[in-house]
Parts: structure tokens; sequence; C-alpha cells
């Protein structure tokens, strides 16, 4: 398994770990003071330096304006299919005769990052009616409660495509 | 008001019947640790609506994991002597 | 609203003890002991509540000079806190025992532990 | 109005978690409880959020944190002992 | 101006409960644990994320902490039932008879 | 089965004193004496905003420090009791499934926002809900987590322990302080109070109560170590 992580130098880890965890703690206290930012440079230090072996969302981010775009229409994308994979699970459970072919077929993915990686499977997931049950290396299964198509590159196609294009851009 | 009360006594039935289940000697021990921790979880949602937010945080973080997997734990140690 | 919890309190106690009084097995003993923590606990918290009042954490929504008339008695809050602790350091405790008397006599029925029984 | 929609809300809500609750004692695998487990928290979270709106009450939404972030902690607890993982 | 964002934040409170309600259906109606899966987790993590909102727009203040609280859903959810998932899979929990292709049973058959 | 019509006979019995209680139970008007204490002196002397917080971490604060001593114990005990004839390695163990790489990379994602959340909340002890306790117990749900993962990983116990002792003798510490400098042990008016609502308000509290977190997530912590390098029986 090839991962970036590893090849990036561990002091730019650290420094993005620290980032990401200054933000959140921002939002988790809601105001920016002097106070609140003494104290969130301490705790974030002491995480990221505690435990360097972490990651966050900006680990393997490659921070260019296209992958800024990326990023963003990533997630209009992730929110679409969200909404309309529950309409449609909504439609399947509520109808009488529950129509239903469920099966766990195989997905090939290009992507090599771990956050990428994560993130696929995540967003794969959390849209209804399909959902990753396990990942080795190249190879994806993913259980599909109405299965389109039952070959590799059908199956590709149809579920892991749309999500695929973006976050290749945004973390390789 | 009347939204809490209701919550509360929905919370209740729930809990009473998570603590049979729980205590039923003819259920499998795991289905039992597994609904003492339902019963803990949501005890403390009862602890919330009850105005008592710390003792809610305290029954969440422990209740949820830390007591959970003590005992799954020790159940996975013990493998064999769950059906004495 | 106290009403109801301290019933489900008390539910819980019974219902604890009786599991804990009838099973033969000492992981299912423990597993009653903590519901039976639990419906301590509930019942503590539910002495504590007014009824219509709200936590006792000053804030926007209640500020100091109402607090007096508007918060619910924090004392049973404070001590349940410290005793939801203590359970989990107790329920550690009796796991631990549990395991190294299954490594003594490699079963967890209670009847078959009859050392100090003569 | 909006009175109205958040009572309405919490019935639906309700009955959502009476569902998760029957398949919870009836659910004939391990799987099948630990899914109903897991879906009972995350209505709970509803919950709070529905406690936290009608008292008025900020604060009260942390616990919610609480329960987002560690919920999913029993399910894996569960998970990793039915597969033997510990 | 303000009351418009009331109303759709009760519009949006009913629509998640009643995505939650489709989750529980789907959590008593589905034959098999994998399709309880699909049905139980992700509709409730929808019909939570939509109700959090609903309470952002009623309460503006608390927008900050209600988008943390469904970041956090976003992360943990998935990775909860995936484990799931694998570990049923894994101990062999049966699959309902409408199953009409198993990849991951197959692929283990071939290297044991 | 006699035994078994003797057990139910004493749940009757405890129902009906049950039922005594609750039927002479009557709801208090308003606060009683020391409640009405605390809910009208805590904002001007302690300056906490959390009342229960200010209850536990000064009001009572001498209960904190027995609570945590007992903590300590029972931590102490479980790992004397769990150690005893322990064998070295996991040698006789059987093959343990690995964890996939979902969960390890989400565990790697995970882990330092769980941290965090505990930070805050113990951090923020006197103005929302939570402190020393809770956020012990998240902070030994990371380490869970971890474990959950890796089970054959190794927790270091040295640092354990070495946080566990640093946080304990800086509470004691701090406790000393309040005796020279203040009204009296875990006085925490030895720092200014602030206004309230501020992060660095309350004098001592924060400090105590972060130090108590961090003593309570160390023993937690060593007693899920503790037992996770037990063997199968």
């Amino acid at each position: 398994m090839t991962a970036n992580s590893e090849t990036q130098p561990r002091a730019r880890r650290i420094a993005v770990m620290f980032a990401t965890l200054l933000l959140f703690w921002v939002m988790l206290m809601g105001r920016v003071t002097a106070d609140v930012l003494i104290v969130g440079v301490m705790v974030s230090l002491a995480i990221a330096l505690l435990f360097p072996s972490g990651l966050s969302f900006f680990t393997e981010f490659r921070a260019t304006p296209k992958a800024f775009a990326a990023g963003i229409r990533y997630y209009g994308l992730f929110f679409k299919e969200l909404v309309k994979s529950n309409l449609k699970l909504a439609a399947i459970v509520l109808s009488p005769s529950l129509p239903i072919k469920p099966g766990i077929v195989k997905v090939r993915t290009r992507l090599k990052s771990r956050m990428g990686r994560l993130m696929l499977a995540n967003s794969i997931s959390l849209t209804p009616g399909t959902l990753t049950v396990e990942m080795e290396g190249e190879w994806l299964y993913v259980h599909w409660v109405s299965v389109g198509s039952t070959d590799v590159e059908g199956a590709t196609a149809e579920i892991v495509a749309g999500f695929e294009r973006y976050l290749e851009v945004i973390y390789g | 008001m009347t939204l809490l009360i209701a919550m509360s006594l929905l919370l209740s039935v729930t809990i009473v019947a998570a603590a049979i289940l729980a205590t039923r000697s003819s259920q499998s021990l795991a289905v039992s640790i597994l609904s003492a921790g339902l019963v803990s979880l949501l005890a403390s949602v009862q602890f919330l609506l009850l105005a008592a937010p710390d003792v809610a945080m305290t029954e969440a973080a422990i209740g949820s994991g830390l007591t959970t997997f003590l005992f799954f734990f020790v159940l996975g140690r013990v493998r064999g002597g769950e059906h004495d | 609203m106290a009403y109801i919890a301290m019933t489900t309190g008390f539910v819980l106690i019974l219902i604890g003890l009786y599991g804990a009084l009838t099973n033969r097995n000492i992981l299912r003993m423990i597993v009653a002991f903590t519901v039976a923590n639990t419906g301590v606990n509930l019942v503590m918290v539910a002495v504590g509540y007014l009824h219509g009042r709200t936590a006792p954490i000053l804030d926007a929504a209640v500020p100091v000079a109402e607090a007096a008339a508007r918060i619910i008695d924090p004392v049973p809050q404070a001590l349940v806190l410290t005793a939801i602790v203590i359970g989990v350091g107790v329920t550690a405790l009796m796991l631990a025992y549990a395991y190294k008397l299954y490594e003594s006599k490699r079963t967890l029925d209670i009847s078959a532990f009859k050392d100090l029984k003569w | 109005m909006v009175d109205l929609l958040i009572y309405l809300a919490a019935t639906i809500a309700g009955v959502a978690f009476l569902l998760a609750l029957w398949r919870f004692m009836a659910g004939p695998t391990a799987a099948d409880r630990v899914i109903a487990f897991d879906s009972l928290t995350i209505v709970s979270i509803t919950g709070i959020a529905l406690a936290a709106l009608a008292e008025g009450r900020g604060i009260y939404l942390d616990v919610a944190l609480v329960y987002a972030l560690l919920s999913f902690l029993g399910v894996i607890v569960v998970a990793r002992y039915i597969e033997r993982g510990f | 101006m303000t009351s418009l964002l009331y109303l759709l934040g009760g519009i949006l409170l009913v629509a998640g409960a009643v995505f939650l309600l489709s989750g529980g259906i789907g959590l008593v109606r589905m034959p098999d644990a994998y399709n309880r899966i699909q049905a139980g987790t992700k509709a409730t993590t929808l019909g939570t994320l939509l109700t959090l909102a609903g309470v952002a727009c009623l309460r503006p203040d608390w927008a900050l902490k209600l988008l943390l609280i469904g970041l956090f859903l976003l992360f943990t959810n998935p990775l909860s039932s995936q484990v799931l998932a694998r570990a049923a899979h894994r101990v062999g929990v049966k699959q309902a008879p409408q199953t009409v292709i198993d990849r991951l049973e197959e692929d283990l058959g071939e290297k044991p | 089965m006699i035994r078994r019509l003797f057990v139910v006979l004493l749940l009757f019995g405890l129902a009906a004193v049950f039922a005594g209680l609750m039927a002479s139970y009557s709801p208090d008007e308003t606060l009683n004496l020391s409640a009405r204490y605390y809910a009208e002196h805590t904002a001007q002397d302690i300056g906490a905003a959390n009342i229960v917080t200010a209850i536990i971490v000064t009001f009572r604060g001498l209960d904190t420090l027995g609570e945590v001593t007992v903590l300590f114990l029972t931590a102490a005990i479980v790992g004397l009791v769990l150690s005893h004839g322990r064998r070295e390695g996991r040698g006789s163990g059987r093959e343990l499934p690995p964890a996939g790489e979902l969960l390890t990379t989400g565990t790697r994602l995970l882990v330092p926002l769980i941290l965090l959340l505990g930070a805050y909340v113990f951090v923020n002890g006197h103005l929302t809900p939570g402190g020393g306790f809770q956020g012990g117990a998240i902070l030994a749900s990371a380490i869970l987590l971890l474990l959950l993962t890796d089970p054959l990983r190794r927790i270091s116990h040295r640092l354990i322990t070495a946080i566990e002792s640093t946080a304990g003798l800086v509470f004691v510490g701090i406790g000393l302080l309040g005796i020279f400098l203040a009204g009296g042990f875990l006085d925490n008016r030895i720092l200014p109070i602030g206004s309230l609502g501020e992060l660095f308000s309350a004098g001592a509290i924060p400090i105590i109560y972060s130090f108590i977190g961090l003593k309570v997530g160390a023993e937690f912590s060593s007693m899920l170590a503790h037992l996770s390098e037990t063997e199968d029986l």
C-alpha cells in the first residue's frame, strides 16, 4: 500500500495537524479572543506533538486553487447524492413489495492517498443504498441494495466514478 | 414543557424495557451487556431532561464506550464461561 | 417529571436487585449491578429536580440576578457526578476479580465458589 | 405554527425511536441489535437538540457533541468483539 | 424575514423527522442485517443532519456548535457502520434470499 | 425454589418501601437553604458560571480529592490483581484479525479530535457542562479507540504513571497554595476571579480541573492498558 502521508516531511504533517486542531478549537469555543487563542495553541500543540501519526482533513491536501474548486464541487455532489439516494431508499422502504435486489459487488479505485481513500469509502457508505464492506488494495467491496450491474467495470462506473473524479484532484 | 414530559415518558418506558432485557437470564450474555449499555445511554438523555447536563455528559462519556468495553473485554477473555 | 424519573429509578433498582440475586453467573450479576447503579443515580438526580426550572449553569439565558429563582438544586448533581465515576471504577474492579476467579476455577458459576462456605 | 411543526417532528421522531426499539428487542442476530443500538443513539441526538430548543439552553448541545463523537465507540467495541478482534 | 427563517426551520425539522421515520421503517422491514445497516444508520444520519439544520434556522446563534455536531456525525457514522458490516460478513451473518451476488465471498473462497 | 420465593418477597418489601417514599414525596417549590446559598454566592465568591463545578472543585474540594484517591486506588488494585502471574508476551495467543484499512485510517483521523474534545470539556469546566471527570473519560476513550484498532499496541505505562503522579502533585500543590495565599485548602482565589463567562475566570478552577482531568484520564487509561495485557483463558 503506498501512502503519501509517510513520505511527507514530519514537520509539515505536524504543522498541518496543529492548524486543523486550532481551527476546530476556535469552532468549539465559538469566539476568537486572546485567552481562547493562548489555550488553544497550547492544547493543539500538545496533541499534535503527542500524536504525530495523526491525520487531518488537510494532511494530503493539495493546496492549489483547482483543489479548492474541486472540494466545493465535491461537497455539492455529495449532498445532492445524499438526498437523492435517501429519497430512493425511502421509496423502497415504503413500497409494499419491498423491491430490493441486494448483493456485494467489487469495484476498483485509483486513489492512493490515505485520506482520499477514507473519504471515498465514507462517501460511498453515507449515501444509502451502497455500503463499503471491505477495502483491499485497489479493490472495494460494496454492499448494494439494488444491484445495477454485477461486473467490475459497470459497478465502478455507477458507484465510484462520480466521487473519485473530484477526490483525485483534491487528495491524489 | 409537554414535549419534555412526553420525551421523558418515552425514555422511561425504553429504559425499563432494556433493563428487563439486560437481566433476563435466557438471553445471551452479549445481549445483556448491550442492553445495559443502552440503559446507561438512555439514562443519560433522561438526566439531560432533568436539567442535569453535567451528569448527562458524564454518563454519556462513560456509559457509551468505557463500561461496554470493560464488559466485552472480560467476556472475550473468558469465552466458554458464559454458558454456566 | 421528577415523579416519572423517580419511578423509573426505583423500578431499575428492583430489576437490578432481582437480576443480581437470582442469576448464577458472575458476569450477569455484575451487569445487573450496573443497572441498579444507574437506577440509584436516576433517583438522586430526580430528587434535586424542581418543576419548571433549568440547569444550574449561568449564561445569557440565566443571568446571575435570577439564578436563585430559576435553577434547580445543584448538590445532588455534584454527588451523582462523582458516584458515576466511582461506579465505573468499582465495575472495573469487579470485572478484574471475575477474570481472576475464572482463571482459578474455569467457570463463572457462583455455586462453584464455596471455599468460604462450610 | 412553528411550535406545531416542532411537536409534529418530535412525534414522528418518537415513532422512529419505537421502531428502532422494536428491532433492538426482536433482532435475531447480534448485528441487528447493534444496528438498532446505533439508530437509537442517533435519534437521541435529535432528541437532545429538540430538548435544547424547548428549554432554550444552548449549553445542552455540548452533550450532543459528546454523543456524536463517542456513541460510535460502543458499536466498534461490539463489532470487534463479534469478529474476535481483542 | 425572520418568520420566513422560522418557517424554514420548522419544515426542515419535519423533513428530518420523516427521514428518521423512514430509517426506522427500514430497520423493521428489511430482510437481513446488511440491508438494515443501509436503511437504519444512513437514513437516520440524513434525518439528524436535517433536524440540526432546522434547529440552526430557529436559533442562528447555535449554528457553529450544530455544524460541529453534524461534522462529527459525518466522520463517525460511516466508520462504525462499515466496521459493523465487515465484522458481520466475517462471522458469516446470513444474507437475505434475494441476494444476487457476493463478490467478497467468492474472492475469500479463492485465497483462503 | 424456596430461594427465588425469598428473593421475590424481599423485593416486594423493598417495593413497598419505595412506594411509601414516593407517596410521601412532595417536590419543593423553592430551593432549600444550602442550594440557595450556592445559587446566590457562587457568581460573586467563586466566579464560576457552572455551579456544579464550583461545588465539586471548591465548596466540596476535599471530597473530590478523596474521590480521585479512590479512583487511583481502584486503578492500582486492578493493575495489581491482573498483573499477578502474567506471562510475558502473547506468544500463546490466537491470531487476531486485523482491523482493516478503513478503521486504521479513521482512528488516526479521529483520535486527535477526541483528545481535543476532551481538552475542551475540561478546560471549559467552569463555563459549560463538563469538567475534569468527563474530560478524563473522553481522553480515555481516545486510548480505547487506539486499543480497539490495534489490540497488541502497548501503551507506555511509564508515561501514564508520570502524567498521573504529576497531575496529582499539582492538584495537591495548588490546594496547599490556597492555604498560604487565600482562605484555605483548595481555595480558588489564589488567582484573580475575573469576570463571569470569560475563559480565564473563576480563579484557579480551570487549572485544578484540567489537572483532575489529566489524572482521571491517566487512571482510566491505566485500567484499560492493564486489562488489554491479559491473556485469553
